[in-house]
């Protein structure tokens, strides 16, 4: 069992980092959106060998199946013209080039100092079979207060976008 | 922004304006009745205006007319509203009998009657099938059709064709009736008004059916009047007005019956128009059947019709609304103008003012219900 | 009714007669638009049933505009004949009867007879590019679009 | 045989079984629901449905089959390749995908994951991905449209019938298959009968979600010609086909694993046994029936014009007698193996029984449009559900607090929704704002 999770992971790992250097370097808006799809899957995958399938479940449910088809919807309303598929790379590269270089070093010396303290988890401890449970009672009990504020605001925000759309029609 | 739309069968046409594009309903769509394209300019979903382009199915009947004798020009006129033929004929025949001079014998005229309401039934439920399945109803197309083949028996039998039947002569009929006729138009009668109470299960009460058909397509008195509009579109608008009562002819006047009317003229009107009238011609048929006088089936004119010079203007309620026949003569045995008056013409010009704000799907709809037949209507 | 409108249009109004017991009067052209206000006002004619013409090229006018009218509420029928000539536009009558539209086409479209102050005065049932006016006595039944087969097909049309 | 196989990957010895069965079976299956819609269709509209292709038209699904593989595959010129090839992949892939979670029999399951029910609601979610992507590949303005709404109406109806499903979570306790199953039998009542508004949600919006009946305005054949499938041809287009299917399988799967009791026995409590043997009757009935099938069929087999429909007919009443066999012989076999068989059957019986529902609904009533589509799915559907789920929320409280039983604590909650749904139906029209008000 030990190797073939390891193997999954190492997978799911490869698709994600791959598939987000292709989002990027993608010309055609549909074809970036369907590999940013991609990525996002493959870190559910990665929940998923953590045992961890609420957040599994989330994950697609919310990210790929709510948020992306709102992306593609719009890609698709919007008719974008021909001159957007051009290439658009102007001189703002080299910004960001040099940001991700920053970053880049972040990582190496954060792997680098914890080198002693990185394992790779052998068995993740077998988390609660039920961890949906799990996860909704916390989210009820001590989370309480963060949860409704959350719930606040996306009343709010629905009620904006209802206000918006009203406003658009009328 | 939308860019250029392509119909079934037309070339691309770029877009107009902000956001309004043209739809090409062309001449091959599954839903316009025959070859009839509909040009709408949509803004969105809704439509902001169409034009209808005919002349597709257009044979020159009427320069034919003027080469032919009378009794050659008679099947020509079943090709108009093929499906609903027998009552062309009934109005060229009448018509020419008029400009003679002479009527049909009584017992020609009431076999004339049963076999014109037989024929108004079946365009009706040809309609209702077709209409049925262009807005999504699968089933009722089957059950009509199926009544329909009944009556198309009958007229077999009787005139040997079923569809353009060239059923009627000048001055009266060429066949006797067969012997069996009244027992089969009887038995039709009677179970057709079962047949009737399913149809109306099936989408009178039917959610969505209304969903579909109320406030769709409304014409009102006043337009559907100044539009020349006549027929069940014309009484489903409110207007109490068939000329098989306001005029009667062939052998109207000896039976009772009523005529249906609503007051918004939309589609669920017209189609509640239709059914009650679908009755009105069983009753109608009942009551013939009953007693169909006995006696000469053809009235004394020669073989070589030469009508006194003239004209005449006679009209008939077809089941698509006035079909009138203007017929010229010049003394010669062949008509000088015959000029038709064809109600599917006529009715395809309130398409656009009934179009005007509805949806896509409406569009179907109003087609529909405006019971177009392109035969008739391109002559 | 005849009295009321000869009184009415004096020598607009040519002759009143029955064929068939139907009642026809025959009218001036260039009166036909008032003379139809008239009808649909006052006479209460308020459906234009048909609206078609009538070729007779030995007369010197040519055309007869025939216009079918109808009322509900007498429940009587009238037809008023205009004739025209050639090439004499005919008053179009698109605004008392909205019916008109079309059939006004269709006969500018069979005969050529042009109705000044119709909106868009077009061939309704043949294609646009279309020579000739069929209905015309002059136009030979068996004469073909041949340059149309020709052009669009390729071929001779075998007619 | 546990010992051939080394025992790291033992445990996925049987799903991969089960999978390869499903995923062998499953086109078989969508052609003869095919067969069975057309078979069914003719026989509500008073005609003989498809006949030629052996006995019956028995074998009219394979003739599909073929056809459509030797069919010739366009791929419109200016198509987004990569795309077109893509999409129907992706919604046959997810269409499969969800049949892992779907519990058939007690024993016949790929896997029991403890959040089953979730994940397949999660998977046909994706399913949307599939069209919508089709239609922006094929570049025709037609498709794009179609697949725009239908995504629109997908997106709209999966959150009514995921509320209706919240329901009957909420009696069951679980998003496991095996324990909702589970926890019908121990209350004793299917929740279709006590969430019966859950119930009716549910098949409204499992219709509207695989693209059906009253709802299939996407590919409504008047206005958009074939939706986002018109530009597929040949062997991509039967894909999308399968996927259809596949989807209308899984959403009759749920909603008899939740509302009808999965493997259940019909009438579970009534026990009186065929005299003289201990076999109860009602087990005995799927093996009595089956064998009544293959009796009809051996009457047919002289009838058959053509003499390789006889031969095909014979077949087929063998088929069934085997399968009679089976279940009789399960009769006999240790309880395990018996409601492995059975519940499989009765599983497969009440899944059959939901699609004829759908295919009855589909030739009665006329397509919607889309305006109206979406103003029943967000002012009537979604409202009600929400209210549904309140009602059961207090009916449980009921039965904890006062001890009710759980089919008394939910009788008024029930005749609370249905009073709101009166209330909403009244007038087609925008809801009143009384909804709110409900849930004592």
């Amino acid at each position: 069992m030990q190797t073939l999770n390891q193997a999954l992971f190492i997978f799911f790992a490869v698709l994600a980092v791959a598939s987000a250097i292709l989002m990027v370097t993608r010309r055609n808006i549909v074809h970036g959106a369907v590999f940013l799809i991609t990525t996002l899957l493959s870190t559910a995958g990665i929940f998923l060998l953590l045992q961890a399938e609420f957040l599994f479940i989330v994950q697609i449910i919310l990210y790929v199946g709510g948020i992306m088809v709102l992306f593609v919807f719009v890609i698709m309303l919007v008719d974008l013209d021909v001159s957007m598929r051009l290439v658009q790379f102007n001189r703002q590269w080299i910004v960001a080039g040099a940001l991700a270089l920053v970053l880049a070093a972040q990582f190496l010396f954060a792997i680098w100092a914890g080198r002693g303290a990185l394992r790779l988890p052998a068995m993740a401890a077998e988390i609660s079979p039920k961890n949906t449970e799990a996860v909704g009672d916390a989210l009820f009990s001590h989370y309480m207060l963060s949860f409704e504020i959350a719930s606040i605001l996306l009343l709010v925000a629905m009620i904006g976008a209802v206000v918006m759309a009203k406003r658009r029609v009328g | 922004m939308i860019k250029t739309i392509s119909g079934m069968d037309s070339v691309n046409t770029t877009v107009l304006g902000a956001d309004e594009i043209i739809l090409n309903m062309g001449p091959q769509h599954p839903s316009t009745h025959g070859v009839l394209r509909v040009k709408l300019k949509l803004d969105g979903e809704r439509v902001a205006g169409s034009e209808c382009i005919i002349g597709y199915l257009h044979r020159g009947v009427e320069k034919i007319a003027e080469h032919r004798s009378y009794q050659q020009f008679a099947p020509y006129v079943d090709r108009m509203d093929y499906v609903a033929a027998v009552s062309n004929g009934l109005g060229y025949c009448e018509a020419v009998e008029k400009l003679l001079g002479t009527e049909a014998p009584p017992r020609a005229r009431v076999v004339r009657t049963i076999l014109t309401e037989l024929q108004r039934i079946a365009s009706h439920l040809l309609w209702l099938g077709t209409h049925a399945l262009d807005i999504g109803a699968l089933t009722p197309v089957f059950y009509c059709f199926r009544e329909r083949e009944e009556i198309l028996k009958i007229f077999e039998k009787y005139c040997g064709a079923r569809l353009t039947t060239h059923a009627f002569r000048i001055g009266g009929l060429q066949y006797e009736t067969y012997d069996g006729f009244e027992e089969d138009t009887k038995r039709f009668c009677n179970d057709f008004s079962k047949k009737i109470d399913e149809y109306e299960t099936l989408l009178t009460e039917n959610r969505i059916w209304v969903g579909r058909t109320k406030g769709v397509g409304i014409l009102n008195a006043a337009d559907a009047i100044a539009l020349g509009v006549t027929g069940p579109v014309l009484r489903a608008s409110g207007v109490k007005w068939d000329l098989r009562k306001a005029q009667p002819y062939a052998a109207y006047d000896q039976y009772e019956f009523d005529i249906p009317t609503r007051e918004t003229g939309d589609t669920y009107d017209r189609y509640v128009v239709r059914m009650e009238e679908m009755r009105q011609s069983r009753r109608i048929c009942l009551q013939a059947v009953e007693n169909i006088p006995t006696g000469p089936i053809m009235a004394r004119i020669g073989k070589v019709l030469k009508p006194p010079p003239g004209e005449v203007y006679h009209s008939i309620e077809a089941p698509k609304g006035e079909l009138g026949y203007y017929i010229v003569s010049d003394g010669t045995t062949q008509p000088y103008r015959v000029r038709v008056r064809p109600p599917s013409f006529i009715n395809l010009q309130a398409f656009d003012k009934m179009a005007k704000g509805s949806l896509i799907a409406d569009v179907v709809a109003i087609i529909g219900t405006i019971d177009i037949v392109l035969g008739e209507v391109d002559r | 009714m005849t009295q009321r409108l000869k009184a009415r249009f004096g020598d607009a109004f040519r002759e009143a007669s029955l064929d068939r017991k139907q009642a026809i009067v025959t009218i001036a052209l260039e009166q036909l638009r008032e003379i139809s206000r008239y009808c649909r006002d006052e006479e209460k004619f308020d459906m234009l049933v048909d609206l078609t013409a009538v070729d007779w090229p030995k007369r010197e006018k040519r055309f007869d505009v025939v216009l079918n009218l109808y009322s509900f509420a007498k429940n009587e029928r009238l037809r008023l004949k205009a004739h025209a000539g050639e090439t004499e536009p005919a008053p179009s009558v698109c605004e008392i009867w909205p019916a008109a539209n079309w059939m006004e086409r269709e006969c500018y479209d069979m005969f050529g007879i042009v109705f000044e102050g119709h909106p868009n005065l077009t061939r309704i049932l043949l294609p646009d590019e279309w020579q000739g006016h069929p209905l015309r006595k002059d136009y030979d039944i068996l004469k073909q679009d041949t340059d149309w087969v020709r052009e669009n097909l390729g071929i001779e049309s075998g007619q | 045989m546990g010992h051939l196989i080394p025992q790291s990957i033992m445990p996925f010895v049987l799903p991969v079984v089960y999978a390869v069965v499903i995923v062998a079976v499953l086109p078989l299956l969508a052609g003869y629901i095919v067969l069975m819609e057309r078979k069914v269709m003719a026989d509500m509209q008073a005609r003989l449905g498809p006949m030629r292709v052996g006995p019956h038209g028995l074998l009219q699904p394979i003739a599909d089959a073929v056809k459509l593989l030797l069919k010739e595959d366009i791929i419109p010129d200016k198509a987004d390749r990569l795309m077109f090839w893509f999409a129907p992949l992706v919604s046959v892939t997810m269409a499969l995908l969800a049949y892992s979670a779907l519990a058939i029999g007690p024993a016949f399951q790929i896997a029991d994951l403890n959040i089953g029910l979730l994940f397949i609601l999660a998977i046909s979610s994706l399913g949307i991905y599939g069209i919508v992507l089709g239609g922006w590949a094929s570049n025709s303005h037609y498709s794009l449209l179609g697949a725009l709404r239908s995504a629109a109406q997908l997106v709209s109806y999966e959150t009514a019938a995921g509320l209706a499903l919240i329901s009957v979570l909420l009696l069951a306790g679980s998003l496991s298959m095996k324990d909702i199953v589970q926890a019908q039998s121990d209350q004793g009542v299917w929740f279709g009968f006590s969430v019966p508004f859950g119930f009716f949600i549910y098949l409204v919006g499992s219709i509207a979600e695989t693209n059906r009946a009253p709802f299939d305005l996407p590919e409504a054949e008047s206005e958009l010609v074939a939706g986002y499938m018109t530009e597929y041809s040949g062997f991509r287009w039967s894909l999308y086909f399968l996927a259809e299917y596949a989807n209308m399988v899984i959403v009759a799967g749920i909603a008899t694993t939740l509302f009808l009791g999965g493997w259940l026995r019909p009438g579970a409590r009534y026990h009186e046994q065929i005299p003289g043997t201990s076999i109860e009757f009602l087990d005995a009935l799927p093996a009595l029936l089956t064998l009544g099938v293959a009796l009809y069929c051996l009457s047919l087999v002289p009838k058959q014009p053509v003499k390789i429909q006889k031969i095909v007919m014979a077949l087929v009443a063998g088929l069934c007698v085997i399968i009679a066999g089976v279940l009789a012989g399960a009769l006999v076999a240790p309880p395990a193996v018996m409601q492995g068989i059975h519940g499989a059957f009765w599983f497969m019986a009440k899944v059959f029984a939901y699609i004829y529902a759908f295919l009855w609904i589909r030739f009665t009533f006329p397509r919607y449009r889309f305006d109206q589509l979406m103003r029943l799915g967000w002012r009537f559907l979604i409202p009600l559900a929400l209210v549904n789920v309140i009602g059961v929320g207090v009916a449980i409280v009921l039965r904890q607090q006062w001890a009710w039983g759980p089919i008394v604590s939910l009788i008024p909650t029930t005749l609370a929704t249905l009073g709101v749904a009166m209330l909403l139906a009244k007038d087609d029209a925008p809801v009143s704002e009384a909804q709110t008000a409900d849930g004592e």
